[in-house]
């Protein structure tokens, strides 16, 4: 990893862990305990979408698989919630896997279409698999995460915890992309049958990143159930896989910073937007469009070139 | 037909072209020689438009052009073979020729489109071999043939021609500038930029060599052939002896 | 302040904010704005009126989208940011689960405007609704089948909250009226077209047919049903109370027959029934603010928040004595019915605050 | 009912979803044939066809014929609007920022409807009469026959615009390189611009032909574009045959699937088809691979 | 000593066109060996045969005796054979030093895991494979230019790339699809000069080449294809005099024509 990132890592870890000292309200906790949630997605997926090329347009399916399974093993079967998670990042992480090896074979929108089918699949079996799921009702009373006699409970607890994985996922994060296997993934975007020729087994890695960042969304999806506490299939629908892609190339599909400012902008923006009402998908709408049409290369690169010209004109 | 004054291109802040100053006669043809990365593609490209950042001055037939794009002056009658080919590759080699003659289909009638297309073929019986493979599955060389074919169904009055001999086995090479010397016998307009400096030098009437954006050396084709900086420049003698 | 220089005007008094976590936008929308709009003008009225024993009242209305995670935050955002008193709604059975967990944990009285009967049954302490149970829906449906001697039935249902809900009661109450389903099919709540199912109910021995789901289907299913010319009565659910989705069903529409709230007939109500003059009010108050159909769906945010702002006039801005004040409140009449509410009971209405409606000429008519 | 005249049934009413999602499918196919982009806002044409008629003809009452025009040529006009507005400006934008910038279109077009025409759900009229003929037991409706046949007319059209005419291979030629595309003198600008107005138009058409079937809100266009781009992508992106012969198949696994197996699952019985037809075959049924390795994604 | 590469009876064919039509040849460790022919003869479909991004219609390619058509690219690149590209492909995103460093993939292990906890071996791995491919910069003369996007390179420094790159995986044998097409005639000369240096360092070349000047001073030994079939292979002297290559491919050398090749 590069020294610049490695400081910015430890900044952000400071800034994060200072917040709630300052910021008690559990509103804003919540709202940060979600920018973090997504993050946690986003991450994966801008590794997935911005360094090797491939795109998901099921992520949300993962977030799900991570949810439902964790919250079902810990409610129905009484199994702790740390060990519903390690299981929910098994399942989800072989799911990925099964489906990835077919469909990482395709390019392009049809990759992008095989990903929706798969989380429109999954979601369909939330809403019909109702012994296990609850059905479209869904079910709550989902056991929280408890270490010795600590209980995590509040606000506090989960925006802690959240952030702390998030500070670990970024950190794999970055030293994947600074690495070996972050060379290899980049070369399969720019040039898959060219990366292959020149002796990387594209197809593996395709796959193994595609799983990383379904364990990623896991993970996310695990702490939503454990913190929500109840679960039903709309948060996890293809919607909600359209706005993680949106997060992703909004902050700047090729940087895993740019991920995670997409997640935190579009998570915010839309608490912002509820003053005004009716208006707000209007205005949303809005934001989006200009944010792309003028910064399409998403914030993070966007506005790293404005400052650059600013300071080249001086 | 053609002049150029003081023109300077850019890519983004870097400057490519330094101030060019050239002109191409009716009916001439005039080769442009230069190292790597000179700017001969800079200069062609900047012609037709397709460096849009450029300033200067370019007199197509009296009418400045350097305001204008691509498509409008490739409807003045210009034509380029692109470097790069820049095929549409996933059309088929015979949609590829007539999108060639796009602009002509308004003016011209279509049984003169059609009698072009034939003398295409003839000029690469492989195209018509091919003609309803998918451009991007040629061969690299059949490619370059295409490119060349797309270009003159166009019907040009000035052509540009990016090296069209690269990738093209020796006896198309040959072709190929019988092609460009039956053009020019026929009254079109030649600017030809070709690695292959001595067969460029043989077959224009005037040239401009070109080094870093800037021309630091024109003259008629014959004399600068016999020049002793652009022999070893751009002509070498090496292999001579192996091959003849 | 501004106030003790102008000593004509009087300082009021300090604001008492209610929060209300309506489906505004997104898919349930239909159930949203109407809430919206009543909560909005009961707000402006009762402030005209000098507000509740001079304080005025003040509604944070958050749009939920009718997505639990939406949901969760604007709970938080209204109990910790904006400290409200007392929430009214969520519009959606799948949403006011979602946020049960966090009023019960921060202490705030809830009154849900979402038809599930799992919010209410068990009772959890801080947690009332006011639309009728979904269960008194299906009871009152299979009362009149019996009385019809219909023996046989379909059901089809949406895969939503209130669908699968539906879907629910209807199964567990048929033995209890002797009746037996013959075919129980689904629909996603954005199918345009449920011929597929509709056959197969066709080709059964089914002498009606439920339907129980939400706007846009509970119209294709009537109209589906013409094209198959079905001749089986038509039952559905009371998400059918808006006299909107009887005219957008057209000629398809007539004779469905529905259990709902008086609202929509109460032109038909004796004048001394107790409801009639609440009805009468909200009826054309809305009707002329808006210039739109009342549905019961904004009826059940009227029921809502007046329970609320009856409460905050009698004990003060106290939630958990607004809590209390709730559970015990008896005879508060509402457009859903006549409330008892009990530590039981968080509800506090029974299966006859359904009338058994039916279509007629595009109007909502007594069925008979 | 016969098991024969419930089986004719399950195929009509596929064929009446199969010919919806067809008529969507073509919608994407336009655009991506002439620009390489899935425009996800395609959806919100068909959906601001089928309100926009339903306006001028219920609401302003014109006669139906006029409104059917009108309609077309208004939403036609918003997707020129729309290309204008946010794709014309960018250069050389990836294919990702696009896809995102028709997501922010559809969000403000829906945004928009809402506050034209409010949440409800509207009814058209059916072109002819609502009285379904009956077929050996069966049933299917006029306007089905209308669909059927409006989308006849449409894939004609379409395949002998971009097989045939000039403009339709400079369309195409476009999407292949926009360099060369300019280098043969082509109005690279122009031709985006008319792509996108063509399949505005084409979806508003979709909207309006489907509107007394499957009725229309404002939040209708997502579902429908979800579809859409399902079928184009199990047809192969830019066959317009393919288009519809996969809206058939998708159509008819749904009807089929909710008849005979499980309609909770019907849909995911079709993208489980979907999802295999693509494993075995990755350019779609009719799509060629070949030219699809052409493409920039 | 057997041969390094040996190709029987291959065929290929696209739908109807038979690009390969069963071609027998060898090439001999150390050799640079050529492979002329007209545009369409089939050439580059040999490499890409070779490379294993086609699959084989019919007939065997063995690497050291060993069969390896039918393999992944990647793994025919494990076991020694490396390319250039007819066009250039370089990866463009990528700096120029992590084009080739990306070359070493194949001759390292560190995985995921590793990578994710970036270990010290792991760091250790990515210092070696940074040292090796500076000195494969170095080698094509390219090092100034290390950490400048790929796409900043003129033409002929591309070709440099793709050969510095390909040197990266420590292939046996390399294959050159036309090295020096579109390069001035210094250029060449220099491109002449790094062939055979990457001779000296113990890699066999065959190269597709239609600048017939250069196809003659570098190769050993030719192979002439047309229409996907060998019509002659020998020396440079050999097939240069031979009818039918004549005919198909260098067309009559009359004084004129012949100063159109780049000599
Ligand atoms: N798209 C581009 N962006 C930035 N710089 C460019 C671009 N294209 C060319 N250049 C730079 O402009 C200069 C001139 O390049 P140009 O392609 O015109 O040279 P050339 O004489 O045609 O060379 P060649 O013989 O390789 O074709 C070079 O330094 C090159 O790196
Ligand atoms: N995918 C394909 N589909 C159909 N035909 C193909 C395909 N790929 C190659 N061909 C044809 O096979 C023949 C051999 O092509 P190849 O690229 O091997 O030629 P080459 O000898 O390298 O020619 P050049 O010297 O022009 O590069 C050509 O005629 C080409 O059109
Ligand atoms: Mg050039
Ligand atoms: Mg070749």
């Amino acid at each position: 990893m590069k020294k610049k990132n490695l400081i910015v890592l430890v900044i952000l870890a400071g800034v994060t862990m200072a917040i709630p000292l300052g910021l008690g309200n559990s509103y804003y906790l919540n709202v940060l305990v979600f920018v973090g949630i997504h993050s946690l997605i986003t991450i994966g997926l801008s590794l997935l979408m911005g360094y090797a090329g491939q795109i998901s347009l099921g992520q949300a399916a993962f977030f799900g698989l991570g949810a439902y399974t964790s919250g079902i093993l810990s409610t129905k079967f009484g199994v702790s919630p740390w060990l519903a998670l390690l299981a929910a990042i098994f399942v989800t992480g072989g799911i990925a896997f099964l489906i990835g090896a077919p469909a990482l074979k395709l390019k392009g929108h049809y990759l992008a279409m095989a990903t929706l089918a798969f989380g429109y699949i999954v979601y369909i079996i939330f809403n019909q698999a109702s012994s296990f799921t609850g059905g479209p009702s869904g079910f709550g009373q989902i056991p929280r995460f408890r270490l010795g006699n600590f209980l995590f409970k509040t606000d506090v607890h989960y925006y802690y915890l959240v952030w702390i994985l998030v500070i670990v996922a970024l950190l794999i994060s970055l030293n994947i992309t600074h690495s070996r296997v972050g060379r290899a993934l980049r070369s399969i975007h720019a040039g898959e049958l060219t990366a292959n020729v020149m002796g990387v087994n594209t197809a593996k890695y395709k796959i193994q990143i595609f799983v990383l960042s379904a364990v990623y969304a896991s993970v996310a999806g695990s702490l939503y159930a454990h913190f929500i506490t109840f679960l039903n299939p709309s948060p996890f629908g293809f919607h909600f896989s359209i706005v993680l892609v949106t997060m992703v190339v909004v902050g700047g599909v090729a940087s895993v910073w740019g991920a995670m400012i997409g997640a935190a902008l579009l998570t915010i923006l839309p608490e912002y937007l509820r003053a005004f009402q009716d208006y707000d998908i209007l205005i949303y709408g809005s934001i989006l469009l200009l944010i792309m049409v003028f910064l399409p290369k998403g914030l993070f690169v966007g506005i790293f070139d404005l400052v650059k010209k600013r300071k080249n004109r001086q | 037909m053609l002049t150029i004054r003081n023109l300077k291109s850019y890519y983004g802040r870097m400057q490519a072209l330094k101030g060019v100053s050239l002109h191409v006669e009716e009916g001439e043809v005039v080769s442009l020689i230069g190292a790597n990365g000179a700017g001969k593609t800079t200069l062609l490209n900047s012609i037709v438009g397709l460096v849009s950042s450029r300033t200067g001055q370019i007199l197509f037939s009296d009418t400045d052009i350097i305001q204008r794009n691509p498509r409008q002056i490739i409807r003045m009658g210009v034509s380029l073979v692109p470097e790069g080919r820049q095929l549409f590759a996933p059309l088929t080699v015979i949609e590829n020729l007539i999108l060639g003659a796009y602009q002509r289909y308004r003016k011209d009638k279509k049984s003169e489109i059609k009698s072009d297309l034939e003398k295409v073929f003839v000029l690469f019986p492989i195209l018509k071999e091919r003609k309803s493979q998918i451009a991007g599955t040629l061969s690299g060389g059949e490619q370059q043939m295409l490119a060349i074919g797309r270009s003159l169904m166009a019907k040009p009055k000035l052509i540009l021609m990016d090296e069209p001999s690269m990738g093209l086995a020796p006896l198309i090479t040959t072709q190929i500038f019988q092609i460009i010397s039956e053009l020019h016998k026929q009254g079109t307009t030649i600017l030809l930029v070709e690695q292959n400096a001595e067969a460029a030098l043989r077959i224009s009437s005037r040239a401009y060599v070109i080094e870093t954006g800037r021309v630091v050396l024109q003259g008629m084709s014959q004399e600068l052939l016999h020049n002793q900086e652009v022999r070893r420049a751009y002509l070498g003698r090496e292999y001579k002896e192996v091959w003849e | 302040s501004v106030w003790n220089w102008v000593p004509t005007l009087k300082k009021p008094l300090v604001t008492y904010k209610v929060g209300a976590l309506l489906s505004v936008t997104g898919p349930a929308a239909w159930l949203g704005t109407p809430e919206r709009n009543t909560v909005r003008m009961i707000e402006e009225e009762i402030n005209e009126a000098g507000g509740i024993n001079g304080h005025p009242l003040e509604v944070i209305v958050e749009d939920t989208v009718g997505d639990a995670t939406k949901t969760v935050t604007a709970a938080k955002k209204l109990i910790s940011k904006d400290e409200v008193l007392a929430i009214v709604g969520p519009s959606r059975s799948g949403t006011t689960m979602a946020v049960i967990p966090i009023v019960e944990e921060a202490e705030i009285p809830l009154i849900s405007c979402a038809a599930a009967e799992a919010i209410v049954v068990p009772v959890k302490r801080w947690v009332f609704k006011t639309p009728q149970k979904d269960s008194d829906a299906a009871i009152r449906i299979y009362e009149y089948m019996k009385e019809q001697g219909i023996s046989k039935i379909a059901i089809i249902t949406g895969t939503t909250g209130f669908g699968d809900q539906g879907r629910g009661q209807l199964k567990k109450f048929a033995s209890e009226f002797d009746i037996t389903i013959v075919v129980d099919e689904t629909y996603g709540p954005e199918d345009t077209d449920m011929t597929a199912q509709l056959t197969k109910i066709k080709a059964s021995e089914a002498e009606a047919l439920v339907n129980w789901s939400i706007v846009a289907g509970q119209v294709i299913v009537a109209k589906n049903m013409r094209q198959l010319a079905m001749e089986i009565p038509l039952f559905q659910s009371h998400g059918f109370g808006n006299v909107k989705y009887a005219q957008t069903a057209g000629e398809a529409g007539e004779g469905i027959i529905f259990p709902c709230g008086r609202l929509l007939a109460v032109d038909t109500l004796a004048e001394d029934h107790p409801q009639k003059e609440v009805l009468t009010r909200y009826k054309e108050e809305y009707e002329a603010k808006y210039n739109e159909d009342v549905s019961t769906f904004g009826g059940h945010a009227w029921d809502a928040l007046y329970l609320v702002i009856e409460a905050l006039e009698e004990v003060g801005p106290d939630r958990g004595k607004i809590r209390d004040y709730i559970e015990n409140k008896k005879g508060f009449v509402g457009t859903g019915g006549v409330f008892n509410f009990s530590p039981e009971d968080h509800n506090g209405l029974d299966k006859y605050a359904f009338e058994m409606l039916a279509v007629k000429d595009g109007k909502f008519v007594v069925a008979e | 009912m016969s098991l024969g005249s419930q089986l004719l049934q399950y195929l009509f009413t596929g064929i009446t979803l199969g010919t919806i999602y067809g008529m969507v499918a073509l919608g994407f196919n336009i655009i991506y044939s002439s620009t390489g982009i899935i425009n996800l806002a395609q959806g919100e044409f068909v959906m601001l066809g089928g309100m926009m008629m339903i306006y001028l003809t219920t609401i302003i009452k014109l006669p139906m014929v006029v409104g059917f025009f009108l309609s077309i040529l208004i939403v036609a006009l918003m997707g020129a609007l729309f290309e204008r507005g946010a794709i014309h400006p960018l250069k050389n934008p990836s294919v990702i920022t696009l896809i995102i910038i028709t997501i922010a279109a559809s969000i403000l077009f829906k945004g928009g409807a809402m506050f034209a025409w409010g949440k409800e759900t509207f009814a058209l009229p059916a072109f002819s009469g609502e009285e379904p003929v009956r077929v050996l037991g069966a049933t299917i409706l006029p306007q089905t026959l209308w669909i059927l046949g409006i989308m006849a007319a449409t894939v004609v059209f379409l395949i002998f615009f971009f097989g045939f005419t000039l403009t339709g291979k400079a369309m195409r030629a476009c999407a292949a390189n926009r360099t060369a595309a300019s280098l043969v003198g082509i109005n690279v600008k122009t031709m985006v611009l008319l792509s996108f107005a063509l399949s505005a138009a084409i979806g508003a058409t979709a909207g309006i032909i489907i509107a007394p079937i499957a009725l229309m809100d404002y939040n209708r266009g997502t579902m429908l574009a979800v579809k859409g781009f399902s079928v184009a992508v199990l047809g192969g992106l830019g066959s317009n045959v393919g288009a519809v012969v996969a809206g058939f198949i998708i159509g008819i696994m749904e009807s089929l699937g909710a008849g005979f197996i499980s309609s909770g699952y019907k849909d995911a019985i079709a993208l489980v088809v979907l999802l295999l037809v693509l494993f075995i075959k990755p350019g779609g049924l009719l799509g060629s691979k070949e030219k699809g390795e052409f493409k920039k994604f | 000593m057997g041969s390094i590469l040996r190709i029987e009876k291959l065929e290929k064919s696209f739908g109807g066109v038979t690009a390969v039509d069963g071609i027998d040849f060898e090439v001999n460790p150390h050799q640079i060996k050529a492979l002329i022919g007209p545009n369409g003869a089939g050439k580059t479909t040999i490499f890409n045969l070779i490379s294993g991004i086609y699959p084989v219609t019919s007939g065997t390619i063995r690497f050291k005796e060993q069969i390896i058509d039918g393999l992944k690219p990647y793994i025919i690149a494990e076991k020694g054979i490396s390319r250039t590209f007819q066009n250039v492909q370089v990866f463009e995103d990528m700096s120029i030093l992590e084009n080739v460093m990306l070359g070493r993939h194949c001759r390292t292990r560190s995985g995921f895991l590793a990578a994710a906890l970036n270990l010290r071996k792991t760091r250790a791995e990515e210092k070696r494979i940074r040292e090796y491919s500076l000195e494969m910069l170095s080698f094509v003369g390219l090092e100034a230019k290390r950490d400048e996007a790929a796409s900043n390179l003129v033409f002929q420094q591309q070709k440099l790339l793709e050969i510095a790159r390909a040197l990266a995986t420590e292939p046996e044998l390399i294959l050159l699809d036309e090295p020096v097409a579109g390069l001035s005639v210094p250029e060449t000369d220099e491109m002449v000069q790094l062939i055979y240096r990457i001779r000296e360092i113990g890699i066999t070349i065959l190269l597709v080449e239609h600048d017939m000047g250069m196809v003659m001073q570098v190769s050993e030994e030719v192979v002439v294809l047309n229409s996907g079939q060998v019509i002659a292979e020998g020396t440079p002297r050999q097939v240069q005099n031979n009818e039918a290559v004549i005919t198909a491919y260098l067309g009559e050398r009359e004084t004129e024509n012949a100063n159109y090749t780049k000599s």
